[in-house]
Order: C-alpha cells, then structure tokens, then sequence
C-alpha cells in the first residue's frame, strides 16, 4: 500500500523549496490557525523558537497561551497534555530531545498511549508528542538515539519520522487531525538547521497549501529490481546515497522509507522483497529488539520462500559514543550501506 | 455553610460507598473461597477498598460539576461514586463485563466516565498531571471549570507530584491536589518513608496553600474542600489539601495485615465519619427515619446495580482487539500473530494445585 | 552454548524442592551473609517481605538496613542504588511491577545502564534490579506487562528471567556476583505464592548449595526434531505442555528456554533450528519490535536455508485487557501454542 | 572561618576554572567559523561553559575529601576543577581522546572520575539520586564520607531533585544539594517556570534546612558550604543549598541568546566573585604578585593539560564495542550487523552544505 511512486521533485505543483523545519512550523501553524484547540508547549518553544527550529515564528503568530514554555517538569507537562487532550484539546507537546523520555515514560506510555483501550474507547487522547532524535553530531550517549523501536514497542501510540520537508509537512498535518496519540519524531541532522547542516535530501518542493499523509504508507523514495533497502529518518539519505554509488556497477537498490513505524506497511515490504529476494534494513536505532528484527521477521513471515538473504545495519547494541570515530563506527554509514548491497547482490 | 440538603447528599454518597465496597467485598470473595486465589471468582486481580476514606470524597466531590474533572488513583471507588459516575457501568466494569465503562478493558483501577469527566490510574500520583492538564484547557478556554487529583499519603514521595505542584503553581491553574492521609501505603508506616509528618506541609516548598483536615468530621472536610475549589474556580489557583482517613481494611482484599499493629486496626475501625455525618443530620432537624430512607434508598441503589452487572455479557473475546486506537489505521499494524477467538483459559490450567 | 541437556528433575543431587520465591531468596540470603556490601531496597520489602514474595523471611535476619523500605520514589531509590553501586556496594533494588518502569526509566538506562560506557569502563554498577513480570490474573493494562523488549532493547543491562526454581537460584546467585547492572524479571505466576497458583513446573529440585548459571545459555527444557519453540517465563511451561500433548500425535518439539535476552544466545536456537526447520517464538511481551521479531531475525540471518516457516504467538500489539475472556485472548494459551505447533509440522 | 590558604585554594581553582573554559572556547571555535557547525572542528557537540558559576565549585568542594562524591550537572567544568579530577585526563575527554577518562566515550557532559568519586549526568537532576546514593552508601558503612549533587535553578522542577530531598531526609543520609541558580534555564527566565523566587525555598516543603548564598562572595558561599558539609558529615542530615550565580554567557556555545536583555547580559558580566576573591586576598595580606603567580599558575596549567590533550591519540573505531560492560558475556549479544572497522565520516557527507 506505498503511495504512487514518485520522484520527490515530482510530488507537487510548487518549485518552493523548503527545509523540514520550515516545512513542521507551517503544518503547525496552519492548524492552529485552523482549530483554536490546538497549542503547543515544550522548553524553550517560544521566544527560542525549539532548540530545533520546531516552532520558529510560532510565539508571534499565537502568543505565549498557545506556544507555551514549560518548566523542566515532562512528568507533569506530557501528562497535561494527555489531561487537556481527554479534556478535546489538541496539544502538541514536545520533549525536546527524545533521550530523555525516560523521566516522563509512565505518562507517555501509562496515560498517553493506554487511556483510549483502558477507557473502552469512552475517552480520547488526540495529542502529538513531538521529539528531535538522532545522532552524527557528537552529542553522545545521552543525547544522540533515535529509541525509535522503544516506542513504536508499546501499543497505542503512532510513531511517525519524516525524513523529507514534503513528508513532514503532510504528516503533521496527519498527526494533529488525528485522534489518537502520535509520537512525531523528527532528525535534528534533517531539519535544515543553520548550525547542524543537512544532507541535501530532505529540502524539498512543499505545496503551500495543506495536505495529508496517511500513516502506514510506507514511500519507496527509489525504484530497484535487485536488493530491497528499508530503512527510515537520516538513512533514507544515506541508502539513497549509497543506491545511487551503486548504480553505476550495475546494482538496481529499492528503498523504501516506511514514513510511519506504527502503523508499519508490511505490504510494500513484502512486495519488494518478493521482487528483489534480498533485503537489507538499515536503522538508527539499536540493533536488537527493535526495528530491524521486525522487519526481518514480517518478510521471514510473509515471503520466507521468496527470501534469499537477509542483513542489517544498526547500533550494534552499545550506547552512542561520543567520540568522532567512535560514533561514525557505530552509525551506519553510506559507505557501510553500499557495502552490504555489494554483498547481498553478489 | 453547609446546608441540610448538602448533608443528606453527602451522607447518601458516603453510606452508598461503604455499602458498596461492603457487597464487592462479598462478591470479590465468591471462588476464592477456602483458598485464596486472585485470579478466581467473578471479580478477579486487585481490589483496593476504600472503608474510612468516604468523607474525602463526598466532601470534596459535593462542589463540583460535571464538567469538572477528577482523577483518582488505586483505590477510587467513593470518589467516583461522590463523583456521579454512572454506578451500574461502573459495577459492570468491575465485574468485567461488555457493558461496563470500559467494556471490560479496565477492571476497578481504572474507571473511566466521559460524561462526569472522571479518570483512574494505577499508577501512584499519575493521576496529578493529567487533572492538572484539565486545569489548563479550563483557563485556555476561560472557562471556570476546576479540576481536582486525588492521591494517598504514599503518593507525596513521588516525582509527578511535586512537578504538578509547581507546574499548578506557576501557571496559577485551576486544581485543588487532595492527599487522602490514611497513615499506610502497602505496608509502609508514613513515617518511614516520608519526611514530613503532615502531607500538607509539602505546599510551603511552594507558592501554594496547604491545609489538613480531619475526616472523622465531613462538615470540615466540606469547608475545607469548598475554599480551595471556590479559590480555583475563582481564578486565584491551585491548593494543596489534606484529608487525614483511616484505612479500615488491609490494603488490597486479601492482605492480611500482618505488619499492622492491633491497635492501629481497632484505631481505625472505630466510630466514624457516617456515623458522626448521621448525629450532624440529627442535629440539622432529619428524623431517624428518613437517615434510614436515605439509607435503604442507597442499599437497592447498590444492590441493583450489581445485580445488574452480574447479569450483563461478558465481552467476546475479539473485542480485545478493539479500541487500541480511536482511529484505527486502515491496515493493521499487524497480523496478530493469532487472531481467531477460541480463546481457552490457561489461568484454571496454571493454577494447578488450587 | 546451550547448558548439557537435562530433565529439570535430574539436574541436582537433592530431593527438596523449592517455589521459586523460595530458591531467590535462598540465593539472596546466601550472598547477603557472604557480603556486607550486599543490601536490597524496594517498597513492602521489609515487613512485608515483598508483594510477591520476593524478601521473606529476610528482614528477620538481616535487619532494616540491609532490606529497607523505601518511599515511593522509584526515580529516587533506583537512582541511589545506581551511586551505591557506583561507590562499590552491591545493591539489590525491587521495581515492584515492571510496568511501573516508566516513572524511573531515566535513572534505569541513561545511568544505571549506561554509566559503565560512558565512563570508559572506570565505573561500573553492580547492581541487581528485581521485577515482577506477567499476567494470567486480570489485573490489567498497567499491572501485568512483561516487557522484556524493552528492557533488552537498550544497551547496558543483563537481561534475566527464570522459569524455574533450579533456574532462579543459579541466576540469582550469578546476578548478585555480576559486575554489571542486571534486570532480574520472576514472573509473578510462577513464584508458587499461595494466593496466586503457579502451574507445577516452576517447582523443582534446589541443592542447598550455592551454584550459579551462567549467562547467554539458553536452556533445551524439551528435546524433539520436529519443530523448534523458542521462549522463556511462564511460557516455557505452556509451552512444555503443549508439546505433551502433540506428543501422542507423534509430533516431536523442542522446547528451548531462553532464560536471559542479553545477552542472547543465538547459536542453540541456530542449532535447533538448523535441526527442524521450523520456528514458533512464544513471548508474553507485546508482538511487535520485542522478542519475537528479533528471535526471528536472528534464525533468518543464521540459518535461512534451513527456515522453512517460521511463526510467532506473543500479546497482539494491544495493552492488557481486565476481563478474563479478553486477557485470555490475547495472552497466549497452551492451546494456542500446540495449534501452532501443528500447524507448523503440517 | 576560612583561612588564607584556602582563599588561595579557592582562587586558584577559580581563576583555572575561567581560564580553562576561555581556552576551550577557542578551541571549540576552531572548525566552526565563519559557518557554525556543532559537528565540526576539534571538539564537536554541546559545550555548556560555567562562566560566572566559579565561587560555587570552589567554595563547596574546598570542604570535600577524594573519597566524598560529587555529581554535576551538563556544566560541570568548575566543579570537576574543584573536585581534583584529572585536569589532562578530563581536557582529553573533551577532545574526545583515547586517554580520556572515558577513553572518548562520554565528552564533556560525561566526566568520571573514579579517583575522586566524580560524576556528571546530562539529563537535568539526574545526578541528584545517586548522590543520594553514595551518601547511603557512607551511611551503610559507618564511613563519615559525604555526597553533593549539584543542579541548576531549571532543575528544581523536576521529579527526582524533590525524591531525593525526601529519601535523603526521610533517612537522614550526608549529603548536600547545591542548586546554582544563575535565573535562566536555557531560553527560560526562572519566573516563568519556577513558581517560588529562591529555590532554597523548596527546602520548606521537607524536614530539611535551605539556605541561599550569593555567589559574588565566595568566602560566603564557602561558610555555607561548610555548615551543610559539616552537618552532613556529623551525621545530622542533608541540606539544601542554593547559590546565585550569574551565566556569563549563552546556555550553551553558538547560543545568541537573542531571547536575553541586553541589561542581563551585561549584569551577569560585572565584576564577579573571581575579582572579590582577589581583594579578600589581599585584605587578607597576600601580595599581588603572589595573586599573578597563582594565576599564571593556572594558566599554564590548563594550557598544558589542552597542549597534552591535542597530543592524543583518537580512539581506534574497533574500541566502540569495549565497555558496555566491565564482565562482557563470553558470547556476544549480537553480530554486531558489521564489526569490521574501516569507518568513514558521515557526518562529513551529511553536511554537504557546509
Ligand atoms: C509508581 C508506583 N509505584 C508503586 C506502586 C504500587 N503501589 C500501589 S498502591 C501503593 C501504596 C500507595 O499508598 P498511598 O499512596 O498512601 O495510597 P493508599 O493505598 O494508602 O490509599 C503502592 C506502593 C504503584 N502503583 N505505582
Ligand atoms: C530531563 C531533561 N529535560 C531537558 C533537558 C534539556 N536541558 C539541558 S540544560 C537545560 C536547562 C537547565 O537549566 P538549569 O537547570 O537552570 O541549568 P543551567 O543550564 O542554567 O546551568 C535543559 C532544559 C535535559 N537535559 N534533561
Ligand atoms: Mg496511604
Ligand atoms: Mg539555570
């Protein structure tokens, strides 16, 4: 169920190109303009604007009621927000870097994502929980994961990470009209910011106007016939990356960008794979117990007998180190990337 | 000042809580019976019974509205009852069936009634920052809806507490904390484990008044909840209040107390708040006889209620797939590994030996 | 690198058998009285002697220094016993529910986790956290989870879980004397507490002797050729049963225990596959991006052309309902297991 | 009352503290001008600098011994200073070298130093429990050792600064919580997160003393230190200690702080502790030459420790597997996916704009 295939410089009607921040902020403000419901809160959202450029302009559009600092408190600000969104509000709260989910979980995962089953459905909890992840910047172990398999683990909450503006955009407006609890997570090395560059990749073309991108629609972002990459976030540059190295010797590398983890579009990955027989996951994430065994086992479930190989790149289960080498070590580079389509194409 | 009718109310909640817990007491034992076993009977895992609690929550919950919102933890069943929530649902869900609040999904920590605005969590103080969450859309929406979170005296040592104090606080939010002090959490004597003696001395680390109550008198449990919701109501902020209870039972059904000093129990147990409600009563001019209609009327109340719960369906079990999302994804997030019913109960298997 | 195959019953020299509360605290005891250092902290540990029977008996002996109740502060006491450790004791803290994990999540992965990496190895943190796992008595969504993927997710933490008295005792004694953070998981059914009726596996034989059980072996609980059941807690016993009864049907399962997720013991499953050809994965975690997924993967990786179908039973991607026919549904049963079983051999 | 050596140690500390992190700025700029790019040059990622912060370090840790612990916040540099950790060590941690004490692995947010029982977290009021912890350690073996976390004025917000308060009360642990108020938490003033003025304020919410100290003058700060230490050490309780401070700079570097008054910016710049320390030296009879010797002993100092730290080798790749446990399992957890080294820099390609 991938979305039509499509070049992204094909995807709209407009040549404007805008960074994946520029491209959240106008989804946000577009909504909030749209629904009086919806406010935003997080540390240094307002006159900072996000630590990540996620509210830049905001304050001055709505004012300090609708773009709100709150204190270092995500215990109580993340379970405000899932109060305020049982209450019909709409909030988008931000935890500002997703390493520390670890004081707020109970909220998030007790409250946020349970509430709506718990409730039998009496209740709803139509929140965005928005969360810079990633590493590459040398901001080490407590600063640097994506824990994308961590949540997308536990049931009730969509986990969604764009790694283009055009995606971004779509999917945040997807997020806010939802009514169930999303996490948005989105790479602090995409956003386009002044200080952290962005690989050329995720800068796109952006409508001016407002569009949707369901969630569980995975996008192959390029067309192969002979290894199956899947990967999500800042790999999706790097595969391509390394997809296009590859091209010239002949390999032909599908990648698909799953968009949304949960819920997770096992079909475009099953068709690929039972196309190209070879598949490669690539992740930010650690290695075991998340998101590249899941892959593997739905296309060891679904096309066992079309699959010829398997292999995957991750953390390798350590936490992310600080030091240059060390962490360019640990995170999957295009280079490891080609390398292991090398491999499964011989 | 409280007047008489306020009083028949709250005697009315507090007499229908006790009476309550009293027959879930009776039917959580059914199947348990010689030997206990929690997971038998019609109403299985914990059960957190509230006997001494019942003037904190009918002196509380008599200010409030239904658009006001209250969050309970562990051991809810007299405030959501002070609270309005819909009894019979209520009993449903405790007895697992389709037609409870939940349909079943809940059980008896976690009670959920949209149209009273009401909510559980089984986890301690984790119900502070959502009540405080409902204060906040109450001011961003202007309008003057309060919200209130209860927690026991365990609950203060927590971190979610102290942060929605602050929170509360800072941002001058519409939200009464109310700690129900019954000197126990588990097995755990307050003065182990917390610093203070009094809960309510927690506020002067805040810009935020405290004040503790005693629940043996629910006329003062009334006053006392009634200023700090008026002064939410009013715009002027959050308070922290205290109700000192008494933990008449052990601290879930089947606990046998053995940690608890004799005297502790029999302290307890003794007269108490409805009785002492049913004197005020006398004293505001309400005969004998209409204490005792006020009494019977809420006995069937109760009665019915579980006798109709009793009665309704339990849900089939492919409604466990329902309701994890309010807008499920189009495609499912998975093939559920299983997802034919034919369900058969491995608990009667496991219990091998009951 | 499974341990020598063996019946539970003939694996010690003695005939007492023990619960498997009773065969941790015996452990406990032990290296208590071997080591000052040694203390346990948790909530109704005292008195009470732990809601599931986790610390009875001690206090009597040992006193309220060295098995201390502690406020409800879980972020507080899990933290002081990552600077306990960190100053060189051997702390052992109780997490009374994992689900309550995510009021102290910082204070478990971002130190106790992780300070060992992240201080290049000059400290370490010899703790032990213990936690009640499991469900099977209706107590709902935040009562009976057992998480195993997320905590072997996260780089830093010895994963453990016992199935069985003989297991608990060595694992224990093996965790306390571990140099490293372990998350020791009992599952709450198989403790054998009077109040909670544990099926008549978990009680086994215990020497009185003190012997530890190494970690990353997993353990063959049932050897068979035909199909290979990876799983571990309560439902190694459903599991165990469920091959019983495929037995006079002439299906012959393996039944592998895993009995730690970290680390992972990748090769006996590998071998046992290798043997079958067919994989059920058994886990009481929820399905998606845990234990199953990664069980999976680490088959397709190792041993694809050995993999003729693989399955998987575990909590389908939905929090723990209250109602005994729902939590029946989604926790899966011993009938469930050997329909799979049967449908794999078919 | 201090003594003019310790006002000589204080100031030496001080003076390398300030000096130290004026050197690493410059370092730090190297690779990131004209363009800034957190990820370029010599020391990449987050740099939070301690400037105004200094009397603070000094005047606590004066009263500490190797074997007390100390847990700092993501601005540790004074207090590490202060500690007596390695100064080579820690400044090749920092450069992310393969000598560093954490051999690269944790940069400047994560210095530890086992010599002299120091850590750092960088999640806000992290450092507070296992400070906590150690100090329960102390207890537990009838040492007479003492723990200080320190944290800044944000961190007084957050649920396990106020856990620990209470478990450190509740059992009368050593240990002292030194919150370094400099009125900003990143972008956000104190008043409009924080809902009492003086954090020592929300000592009064517990059975614990709170005192607050002005920074400016670090004979103050050291007196009250050392009341709170000796307290602790005696056995008699924790405390909470606040100093104000004064952030001389932005939250962190590249930080424009456009968000910020110019008059506080310029305030928080005015002559500070370091110059008022260098006068009570001298009213304390030390000659002004000796005061220059003290200083250009510092200095070279700290260039050396960053002249010996650029000499350092980086981390071999392969070392990123080393660590996650001090007993690794004989087995490895996993493949790894790929463990070969042969590493090349993404970040590099990443940032193809720069
Ligand atoms: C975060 C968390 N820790 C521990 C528990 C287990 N627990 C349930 S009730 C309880 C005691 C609560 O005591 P108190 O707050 O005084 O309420 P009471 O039961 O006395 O009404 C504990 C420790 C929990 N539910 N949540
Ligand atoms: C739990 C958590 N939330 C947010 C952050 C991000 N953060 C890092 S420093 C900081 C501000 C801290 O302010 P304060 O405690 O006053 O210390 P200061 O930086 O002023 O020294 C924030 C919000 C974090 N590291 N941890
Ligand atoms: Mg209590
Ligand atoms: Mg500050």
């Amino acid at each position: 169920m991938a979305t039509e295939s499509r070049d992204v410089t094909q995807a709209t009607e407009t040549d404007r190109e805008l960074t994946m921040s520029r491209a959240m902020v106008e989804a946000i403000a577009w909504e909030m303009r749209e629904n009086d419901e919806v406010f935003y809160m997080g540390e240094d959202v307002a006159e900072y604007g996000g630590i990540f450029s996620s509210t830049t302009g905001l304050l001055d559009e709505f004012g300090p009621d609708r773009i709100m600092d709150v204190p270092i408190s995500e215990t109580a600000f993340l379970g405000a927000a899932v109060g305020a969104a049982q209450a019909g509000m709409r909030p988008i709260a931000e935890l500002m870097f997703v390493d520390f989910f670890g004081v707020a979980m109970d909220q998030i995962y007790n409250n946020m994502a349970k509430n709506t089953y718990m409730s039998g459905g009496s209740f709803s909890v139509p929140m965005v929980l928005t969360t810079a992840v990633g590493g590459t910047y040398n901001d080490a172990g407590q600063h640097s994961q994506t824990l994308y398999g961590t949540f997308a683990h536990l049931p009730g909450m969509k986990v969604v990470v764009p790694s283009t503006a055009y995606d971004a955009k779509g999917l945040m407006h997807s997020a806010i009209r939802d009514d169930d609890p999303v996490v948005y997570m989105f790479h602090k090395r995409l956003m386009g910011l002044g200080w952290m560059p962005s690989p050329s990749g995720p800068k796109t073309p952006v409508p001016e106007e407002d569009y949707t991108i369901p969630f569980g629609e995975a996008d192959i972002k390029r067309h192969g016939n002979d290894v199956t990459v899947v990967t999500l976030g800042l790999h999706v540059h790097r595969a391509l990356d390394a997809a296009s190295q590859l091209e010239d010797d002949g390999i032909d590398a599908e990648v698909i960008d799953l968009r949304t983890l949960v819920p997770l579009d096992t079909e475009t990955i099953l068709d690929s794979v039972r196309k190209t027989g070879k598949l490669l996951v690539v992740d930010e994430d650690y290695q075991s117990f998340g998101v590249t065994g899941e892959i593997i086992a739905r296309a060891a479930e679904g096309a066992l007998d079309d699959l010829s190989e398997v292999k995957r790149l991750a953390i390798p289960d350590v936490p992310i180190p600080y030091a240059r080498p060390l962490e360019n070590e640990v995170n999957p580079s295009t280079d490891k990337i080609a390398a292991a389509i090398r491999e499964l194409h011989e | 000042m409280v007047s008489v009718n306020e009083l028949r109310t709250m005697y009315e909640q507090m007499v229908t809580a006790r009476y309550y817990e009293e027959r879930l007491q009776e039917e959580y034992l059914v199947g348990k019976q010689p030997a206990f076993d929690i997971s038998a009977g019609p109403i299985p895992g914990e059960l957190h019974l509230a006997a001494g609690h019942e003037s904190s929550g009918a002196g509380v919950c008599i200010h409030l509205r239904d658009d006001d919102t209250v969050t309970a933890p562990h051991r809810p069943h007299h405030i959501a009852i002070a609270k309005g929530v819909d009894l019979k649902k209520m009993t449903a869900e405790i007895f697992g069936r389709k037609t409870g609040l939940s349909k079943g999904k809940g059980g008896h920590m976690h009670l959920f009634d949209p149209d009273v605005n009401f909510a559980c969590s089984g986890i301690i103080a984790q119900g502070c920052p959502p009540a405080v969450g409902a204060a906040m859309a109450a001011k961003k929406r202007h309008t003057d809806s309060v919200a209130v979170a209860f927690l026991g005296d365990g609950a203060i040592n927590q971190g979610g507490f102290f942060e929605s104090l602050n929170l509360a606080s800072v941002q001058n939010l519409p939200v009464v904390f109310v700690i129900e002090d019954n000197d126990w959490a588990i097995s755990m004597p307050k003065h182990r484990v917390t610093d203070v003696t009094d809960g309510s001395q927690r506020a002067d680390g805040f810009t935020m008044p405290g004040e503790r109550v005693d629940s043996d008198d629910a006329v003062a449990v009334y006053e006392a909840a009634g200023r700090a919701i008026a002064r939410a109501r009013d715009g002027n902020g959050p308070t922290l209040l205290e109700v000192q209870v008494h933990r008449r039972m052990g601290h879930f059904m089947g606990d046998a107390e053995a940690y608890r000093p004799e005297s502790d129990i029999s302290h307890s147990k003794r007269r108490d708040s409805i009785e002492r409600l049913a004197e005020d009563l006398r004293a505001h001019g309400v005969e004998d006889d209409e204490i005792d209609e006020i009494r019977e009327r809420a006995h069937e109340r109760v009665d019915e209620a579980i006798a109709w719960a009793k009665e309704q369906p339990e849900p089939d079990p492919s409604e466990a797939y329902e309701d994890v999302f309010t807008n499920p994804p189009a495609q499912a997030t998975t093939d559920g590994g299983y997802s034919d019913s034919g369900s058969t109960s491995d608990a009667a298997a496991d219990g091998g030996e009951q």
